[in-house]
């Protein structure tokens, strides 16, 4: 394996000789990579994006603080202040009792008597919306708000938010199932497909073998050449994610305003990661693995 | 020196194309290897440079001791040898000047002796002028002195040729035969398989022959076959 | 093309070498197809039970009528016998203003003063639960239920059920789309393969046709060899499907009851469909394909 | 009838293989192709099978004129060839038998046919206990001689054989040549280009000398050379 400049030079010359020589092959090979990785990037996307949307809907979970009446206005600021530095506490909003009694109308509009009801003695309480960054908190919070002597009650929709963090892990779990079982898939088509092409070059192999070329000699072209392979093929796919991204977040921005995209930066970064280090350590040891059959002479 | 001890080949599918062969070619000799079709000449020298195993006895080039060679050695004993195949083995994408520049690349010569020694080699086998041709751009007797350029390129001290002239007229035959007896003269030891009787009748060397792998004659200076 | 019975025993018989000498590249190409395909048949599956699970959802979409106080239940049930005959109407079923109170009260716990309203003098109405097969109908149905006079009030969620509506149109295209563009990858990514099974064998296709070999004589073979491989491939993903689905519905019937997945049967049938339809056509095209460079000589 | 008009061969690289060759040979000759390596033998046999066209001049094969054929037409006229390729091209995963009854397979022959005439064949070069070995299990002379099989099997009217004694020695390659000389007699015309001197001027046949891709020598009762 020692190399010195000669080699190295040499090296270099003959994967790109290589390359060009197989032109086709080399097509071949970059456009599996590519579409292999392409495939996975998409998935990749859907799941940075499942996870991105989980995390904005959990964020948007509320609690509801009911304040007991006559309580002092200051009394409540001084709650406030202090359980806005609590952990998880994301934002509290303010509503009247009005405000309360009319989301409540607009929820049963045709019962005339309810309304009636509603209008004439607002049984219903001042309040305060407390916004958390993690859904799983609201229980603890819920319990120390209750604590607070001025606070009347505490409504939070329990079951909606634990439906939402079970259905969120079980989607993380499902992507990352997909991606795992895309990232096999990927694997093994790409291995096949850099097998089938160094199959093609078999005679050329042995003859160097027969010629007195070490194992390291022969194969070093061929490992350059894989990740050559598996660099360009990913840097296609790469291309292909990011301009697609940019077009659906544009679309997006349009047609579906209220959905909340990850941002193209932190899709990319991660995108690119997979996909280079995935497709030089797979253009490698497919080289490596295809040779093995046919140094063996 | 090259020792054969007994030597058995039995093929997978139990063809044997060496019965019990014992030889020992010392350094600077020039040897024939003569036979019928099929007699063994390739088998025995397949077994030099390791392209296959003895099945039994034990075959000896140099320090080497063929068996027992490692995979990194085999390399190393292809590197003392130069071979001529019977099938010529070209690399197919590369030019004659880069199929010649390989062998010398493969054991690590400096790109200015490359630059120095392939084009004196290809003016030795007549080919000058193509040195930028692709194999499948060569005729049969170019091709074959191809092979024969690329085994002499790293001045081997064996010369071992299966053959080398089966695709050559009368005269390139010569020439190549001529090459070879002064590569010998300089030391190298030569070992040619050949079915060009009038070639092994003229040089009066040592000749071997084999007939459905036995050795059946060995002459210090011998003709073709008994009859002539 | 004409062929007698000497030429298909050859063509077979060949194709059943071809195959099993070229095991290797057999193999390398099958499983290069069953994982294609398979990644194709699991996207197939997700759209598949998408459009259950839409059609279910939007199936338990209900609409409530409330009857007019004191209507003899006679009326009640002459309008029931009519209407459940009425297109798109799926189920109808009768709730009482008790059961009408009690969903109020489970939905505001908190609210003291509601609940004491609700409990003491009920102002709510006896009234149906009306499920339909087509959400999109709920409007006109809601407006032919109201030209009834012994309907008080028909209240239906219209924004949930169109915005539901849309969604799932929503994922329905993505769905196809996505499809579409594995279909694409897979399609590319196994012609490439068989093109450089085929291409490994390039000098056995010349020779064949300088000993004077017809093109089709040459093309059979390899065009049964391609129809196999692909068959071959697709039964593998097929295989695949059918086990990773049964575990999945049996899993699923324990871990997510409530969920409903697409019967088996037809699930398998549209992937059965899709994989050997597909998998036979790439198969036979891309074997075609590659030969015609090397058929020219 | 072969008939060759101010035929040129230009290869892609530049390389003129033919040069402005004009040649008729009729029905039932035997014809020797001689010349140095390189000359231009093989090029010429290869318009002949047309796996390459003629740059300038018209080739003609009893019917068929080869610049306008249409492709399949090409299997057709090469049905009507036996051709021994001088690097043999033997089908590498089919055995001895296989190759041999692929050539007869291909015309479309039933297979009782197959099964009797192949036999026949190996037998006749000397092949029969080898039917189920695979070509890189044979000698270099043995593969040839494969090549030879098929060229034969299916009774062509001209047998074309590039060298086809390349890789035999002396004895076998006589009796290869007996066996076109036989199958010449019954009506079949030979076409040989070779560098078997001993062979060319023993047999006292039609020689066509090439060199540098021109016909220099044209002689009814030739020898090799000039010289000899
Ligand atoms: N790999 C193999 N497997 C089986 N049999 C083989 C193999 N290689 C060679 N043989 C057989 O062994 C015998 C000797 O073959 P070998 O190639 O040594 O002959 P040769 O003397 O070189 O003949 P030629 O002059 O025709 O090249 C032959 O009968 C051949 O069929
Ligand atoms: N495909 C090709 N492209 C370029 N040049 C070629 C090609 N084929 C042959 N040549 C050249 O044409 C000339 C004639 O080649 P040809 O094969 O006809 O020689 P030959 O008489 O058969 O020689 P040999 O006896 O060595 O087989 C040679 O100089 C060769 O290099
Ligand atoms: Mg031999
Ligand atoms: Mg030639």
């Amino acid at each position: 394996m020692a190399m010195n400049l000669n080699g190295v030079s040499y090296i270099v010359r003959e994967t790109m000789r290589n390359l060009i020589r197989n032109s086709w092959m080399s097509l071949a090979s970059v456009s599996t990579v590519a579409i292999s990785m392409f495939v996975l990037s998409f998935f990749l996307v859907l799941t940075i994006n499942l996870n991105h949307v989980t995390a904005v809907l959990q964020s948007q979970v509320e609690m509801k603080i009911f304040i007991n009446r006559h309580v002092p206005r200051s009394q409540e600021l001084a709650l406030l202040r202090q359980a806005r530095h609590w952990p998880d506490v994301r934002r509290i909003d303010f509503f009247t009792k009005q405000q309360a009694a009319a989301s409540l109308k607009q929820e049963f509009p045709d019962q005339r008597d309810l309304v009636a009801l509603i209008s004439k003695s607002n049984p219903l309480f001042d309040g305060y919306d407390v916004y958390t960054y993690r859904p799983q908190a609201i229980p603890q919070l819920a319990e120390r708000f209750h604590k607070e002597s001025i606070v009347h009650t505490v409504v939070y929709e329990g079951q909606v938010v634990s439906r939402l963090d079970k259905l969120s892990n079980i989607l993380r779990w499902v992507g990352w199932i997909v991606e795992g079982l895309l990232g096999l898939a990927t694997l093994f088509i790409i291995v096949n497909t850099i097998r089938l092409a160094v199959f093609a070059r078999r005679r050329e192999v042995q003859v160097m073998k027969l010629v007195g070329a070490t194992d390291w000699f022969i194969r070093w072209p061929f490992v350059l050449e894989g990740m050559v392979l598996g660099i360009l093929g990913s840097l296609v796919a790469d291309g292909l994610v990011d301009g697609g991204y940019r077009w659906l977040t544009g679309a997006a921005a349009v047609a579906l305003p209220f959905w909340p995209l990850a941002p193209l930066h932190s899709v990319m970064s991660e995108v690119l990661m997979f996909t280079l280090i995935g497709g030089v350590l797979v253009g490698v040891l497919a080289s490596m693995v295809a040779l093995r059959r046919f140094l063996r002479i | 020196m090259i020792r054969l001890d007994k030597v058995s080949k039995r093929y997978p599918n139990g063809h044997y194309g060496l019965v019990d062969v014992s030889l020992t070619i010392r350094r600077g000799e020039f040897l024939f290897l003569v036979g019928p079709s099929g007699a063994g000449k390739s088998s025995l020298i397949r077994l030099l440079y390791r392209e296959e195993a003895a099945s039994q006895g034990e075959v000896f080039v140099d320090q080497f001791k063929l068996s027992s060679l490692r995979r990194s050695q085999v390399a190393r004993l292809r590197r003392q040898l130069g071979v001529v195949f019977q099938d010529v083995k070209l690399l197919p994408q590369r030019t004659v000047y880069q199929n010649v520049a390989f062998a010398m690349e493969a054991v690590g010569a400096s790109t200015r002796d490359i630059r120095k020694r392939v084009p004196q080699v290809l003016e030795l086998v007549g080919l000058s002028r193509s040195r930028d041709n692709y194999p499948h751009q060569l005729s049969g007797g170019e091709q074959q002195r191809v092979g024969i350029a690329r085994a002499l390129v790293n001045n081997p001290i064996y010369v071992i040729a299966d053959e080398p002239t089966g695709n050559l007229d009368p005269e390139t035959a010569r020439d190549i035969v001529k090459l070879f007896v002064e590569i010998n003269r300089r030391g190298a030891t030569v070992i040619m398989a050949t079915h060009a009787k009038d070639i092994v009748n003229q040089m009066q060397r040592r000749v071997v022959a084999i007939e459905r792998g036995r050795v059946v004659r060995d002459e210090v200076r011998g003709a073709y076959g008994y009859e002539s």
